[in-house]
């Protein structure tokens, strides 16, 4: 089963509904050891990204996930606009030519973001920010796919690790980002960056079988 | 939360239509990506300054646009930064042809939204330098982290800089002073009260009537360490302290001294901890060339203060009394 | 209370201490009794003015002396008005042959104590004058009460004035024109949270979350009514109503608008208020033809606004464009 | 019984202390309808005037009276300093050439003092103001001055008027001082300058008797 241009499109727009749902719950975590605004920033930027979706005219997944990306990038700001920007614009280029996704390409869009990420932010795992999430979900992607799971399983594998990974932040004392200038003291919070990752994937593995 | 707005989504925007009624007679400000300008740019010939953020922290960085100073200032949305379209907007509206330097503070966002913008602004060929700005010493340094933040210090990199552009510099020569500035520069800050997002609704931190937050930024994050409250002459003694050892400055040094309110605190709590602080710096042999003491690098309307030095030497000074005309900072036009 | 001070009862001298060290090249602060006076003080042939009251309200008065404004202010306690000798003092140090004008604010605790110092320095032989600077229109005048508060538009009087003294008109011309400017001048506050006086430790009132206090004065008085908390377009729709319906101003008009901070509240919310304010005036057909937006007069750390409008024409107009050096109010100097 | 110029001297020590000790209380009248600081005012004031009655070297009542007006003039400020600095001056003046105080010089003296409040303040009784404690105060002090009453008892009798003159202005809304800016809302609450001439005048009444 084969996820196509169409299928991702309708994905995109129910994780960014997801997204746009949990507005509070990030503010709330980026309030106790950020600056209070992660759930605000990918809001506005979600909610631009329905409205891109509402476009149409894609050529393929890649176009789809560049067009997200290039969205966020215009209108998140802060850490998690270049960021996620990224990880979309990576995903969709690991994706070029491609008409429909199958569960490899899944894991290898996945990895790209992860890239992406890495090369931005620089960020290393365990320093309490969204690569947490990411790095555990594109390894049981890989683990998934080259066992022959389906691009829904694949990414229900990718989700239920990040949702371990970002639930695995909380003890850690944070390294990279705004957590990081609390020292000792962001230790015993969720990082917002890594709940919005695990929130993001879990709707896409929900969302990417299509109507079926 | 109490605050004299409409929609806390549209705060931004808001205060940028009331800015630019109010000086419509030196800036442009324009939404969508939101860009404060000179009215008269692009100077040609001359290095073009842009600088920009979160906003709720003014009037860094609108405030200090305008001759002698910044040529343009890219506010995002309250404490988040700008993204690489607003700076891009800024950098094609003010590139007078001798290139444009980017003062950014060190913050994760602003340090990848700007780098975005600059890499689009060299493909379209316009020569873009960057400087970050993190002279907060409450954050510690390292090659694994984040870094230190950039707080109260960078209006005085604006300023600076700001006036070499003016008399001629070439960018080379910019980005050089501007990272000499940075390197001069430390501060640190104390909250006794934190500010509210508009739309987080709540303050970034709750300090009871006899706490105090020591090493807090500029966006309600909280502190490095939460200690009684105390009096004015031993919590700037405090704060004279951390900064002074940081860089270190030491007996014989000249410097510039930034008593600075967070926004909620009034200048006569500012003017006696500038008193307590001159006097601590005098007595370390430390001489105090040029104050500044006002409400100058915000965090909506926090109670609190910072301390900034900046080391000076004849040139500095001489940049630093320059004429500027901004709608914060003002002297000599 | 928290607040960047020690001993509540040292605030005003330790703040002029640090005033001093800040604006050496432009201020002698004297202590005992308090006195902030031009360093080029008395200068001969031109009226001297004068302004005072309680502190707390910084910038205003000291804020405002300098070249194209006041010769010297005194300052009294926190809230409560400086003592004739005071006054006195700052008299006899500005005085340069050419008269004294007396600025003071509708207090009866002002005019007593002003008055006093006028006296006495009329026998010594000063000639000097007084003027009451009364435009808060939360106040209903009458003969038979203390009068309207002299707030905010009191800067606009000193720079105005102050401008008419430098380019060397006499006393008469300064008085009739400090009466001019404040008969066209009507100003309202609002609080959204009130101001500690430092040795009284409990804000002068509480208001709840959702409460708002319209009328405010600059002494965290409670104001003449309490509200519920609303948007800033109602809020400032219901000053600007209020104020314009007072004079009146009306389709026509030419004015200056002041949208002044009350000490707590940030720089981004006074442009929102302001841009509403300006908008709401356009659509009755006045002009705002000059802009000032700043916390000017304040009340402590006091949260909430007021709206000042001030008639003009073109000699106002040529005379707040003059040159102006202070501490707080500076331009084409 | 008369009073000394040591005596006077004495009694008003006694009440600058009570004025003093008092000045929390005087704080919060005023925080309540005013700007919250008569009480501090005050306490600067007599303070000084502690210091001022140390001095010595008197020539009589007026010139110890006038004394203190200088003291409360140059140390007070707002509208109690001129009020209670004009009061002392004016008592003082009606009282030149008296070696000692009788009680119909107290009452004269405590007339002039009250005609200075009012041409200074302009205030009438009823605007709730500290002429609401001492009109009242005055007229006790010249019936009791009629009707043969000793110093003591004159003051005494001031006294207990200027308390009873104090509290009625509870219900007053006020006409003139900072209270009169809260309109209706001034009612309710105890005027400070005429809480404090009550206190004055207890405590003068109380140790006018001097060591006797
Ligand atoms: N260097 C980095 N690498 C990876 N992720 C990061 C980095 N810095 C921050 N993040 C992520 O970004 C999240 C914060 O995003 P957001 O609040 O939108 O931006 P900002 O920190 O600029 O306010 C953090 O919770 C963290 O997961
Ligand atoms: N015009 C007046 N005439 C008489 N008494 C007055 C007048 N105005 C004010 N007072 C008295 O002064 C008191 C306030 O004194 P104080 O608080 O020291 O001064 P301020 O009002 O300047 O803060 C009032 O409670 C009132 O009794
Ligand atoms: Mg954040
Ligand atoms: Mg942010
Ligand atoms: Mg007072
Ligand atoms: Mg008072």
């Amino acid at each position: 089963m084969g996820c196509s241009t169409e299928d991702l499109v309708a994905a995109l727009r129910a994780a960014a509904e997801v997204v746009i749902d949990h507005r509070d719950e990030l503010v709330e975590l980026d309030r106790l050891i950020g600056d209070a605004d992660h759930g605000e920033n990918l809001r506005r930027g979600f909610t631009a990204v329905v409205s891109t979706m509402d476009g149409g005219g894609w050529s393929g997944p890649a176009s789809v996930l560049k067009a997200v990306a290039k969205t966020l990038i215009s209108t998140v700001g802060g850490a998690a606009g270049p960021l996620y920007g990224t990880a979309f614009l990576r995903a969709g280029a690991a994706l070029d030519g491609r008409a429909e996704l199958d569960a490899p390409a899944v894991a290898t869009a996945l990895r790209a973001a992860l890239d992406g990420v890495l090369a931005r932010g620089k960020a290393e795992p365990g320093d309490k920010t969204m690569v947490d999430a990411l790095t555990p979900a594109v390894q049981a992607a890989e683990a998934a796919a080259a066992q022959g799971a389906d691009v829904v399983a694949t990414l229900s594998a990718a989700a239920g690790a990040a949702a371990d990974g970002a639930a695995a932040t909380v003890p850690l004392v944070a390294r990279k980002g705004r957590a990081s200038y609390l020292g000792e003291r962001s230790a015993g919070h969720l990082d917002p960056g890594a709940r919005s990752t695990s929130l993001l994937l879990t709707a896409l593995a929900t969302h990417a079988g299509g109507a079926r | 939360m109490k605050k004299i707005i409409n929609d806390p989504a549209d705060v931004v925007s808001e205060a940028l239509r009331g800015m630019a009624l109010a000086h419509a007679d030196l800036l442009t400000v324009r939404q969508d990506p939101a860009v404060i300008h000179r009215d008269d740019a692009p100077v040609q010939g001359k290095v073009a300054l842009v600088s920009g953020g979160g906003s709720g922290h003014e009037p860094l960085h609108g405030g200090f646009v305008g001759p002698g100073m910044l040529d343009a200032a890219v506010p995002g949305p309250v404490f988040t930064s700008p993204t690489p379209d607003g700076v891009q907007a800024a950098i094609e509206a003010v590139h007078g042809g001798a290139g444009v330097l980017l003062i950014v503070k060190n913050y994760t966002g602003d340090v990848l939204n700007f780098e975005t913008a600059a890499e689009f602004a060299a493909i379209e060929g316009t020569e873009v330098r960057t400087v970050v700005v993190d002279d907060d010493v409450a954050v510690k340094d390292s090659l694994y982290t984040a870094g230190r933040r950039g707080v109260a210090g960078t209006v005085l990199v604006e300023k600076i800089v700001g006036a070499a552009a003016q008399r001629g510099d070439d960018l080379d020569a910019c980005e050089a002073l501007a990272r000499k500035v940075v390197g001069g520069t430390r501060t640190l800050g104390v909250a006794l009260a934190a500010g509210t997002v508009p739309h987080a609704g709540q303050p970034g931190f709750t300090l009871a009537e006899d706490e105090l937050e020591l090493g807090i930024g500029i966006h309600g994050e909280p502190g490095r360490a939460r200690l009684p409250m105390e009096p004015a002459d031993a919590l700037v003694r405090r704060l004279v302290d951390a900064v002074t050892e940081d860089l270190p400055y030491t007996a014989g040094d000249e410097v510039l001294l930034l008593t600075n309110g967070m926004g909620g605190t009034p200048q006569i709590e500012l003017y006696l901890a500038h008193g307590i602080a001159a006097e601590l710096l005098a007595a370390r042999g430390i001489t105090v060339r040029r104050h500044l003491v006002g409400s100058y690098v915000t965090s909506l309307e926090m109670q609190g203060m910072s301390l900034t030095l900046l080391k000076l030497d004849d040139e500095l000074v001489d940049l630093w009394d320059a004429p500027v005309r901004t709608a914060a900072l003002r002297w000599g036009m």
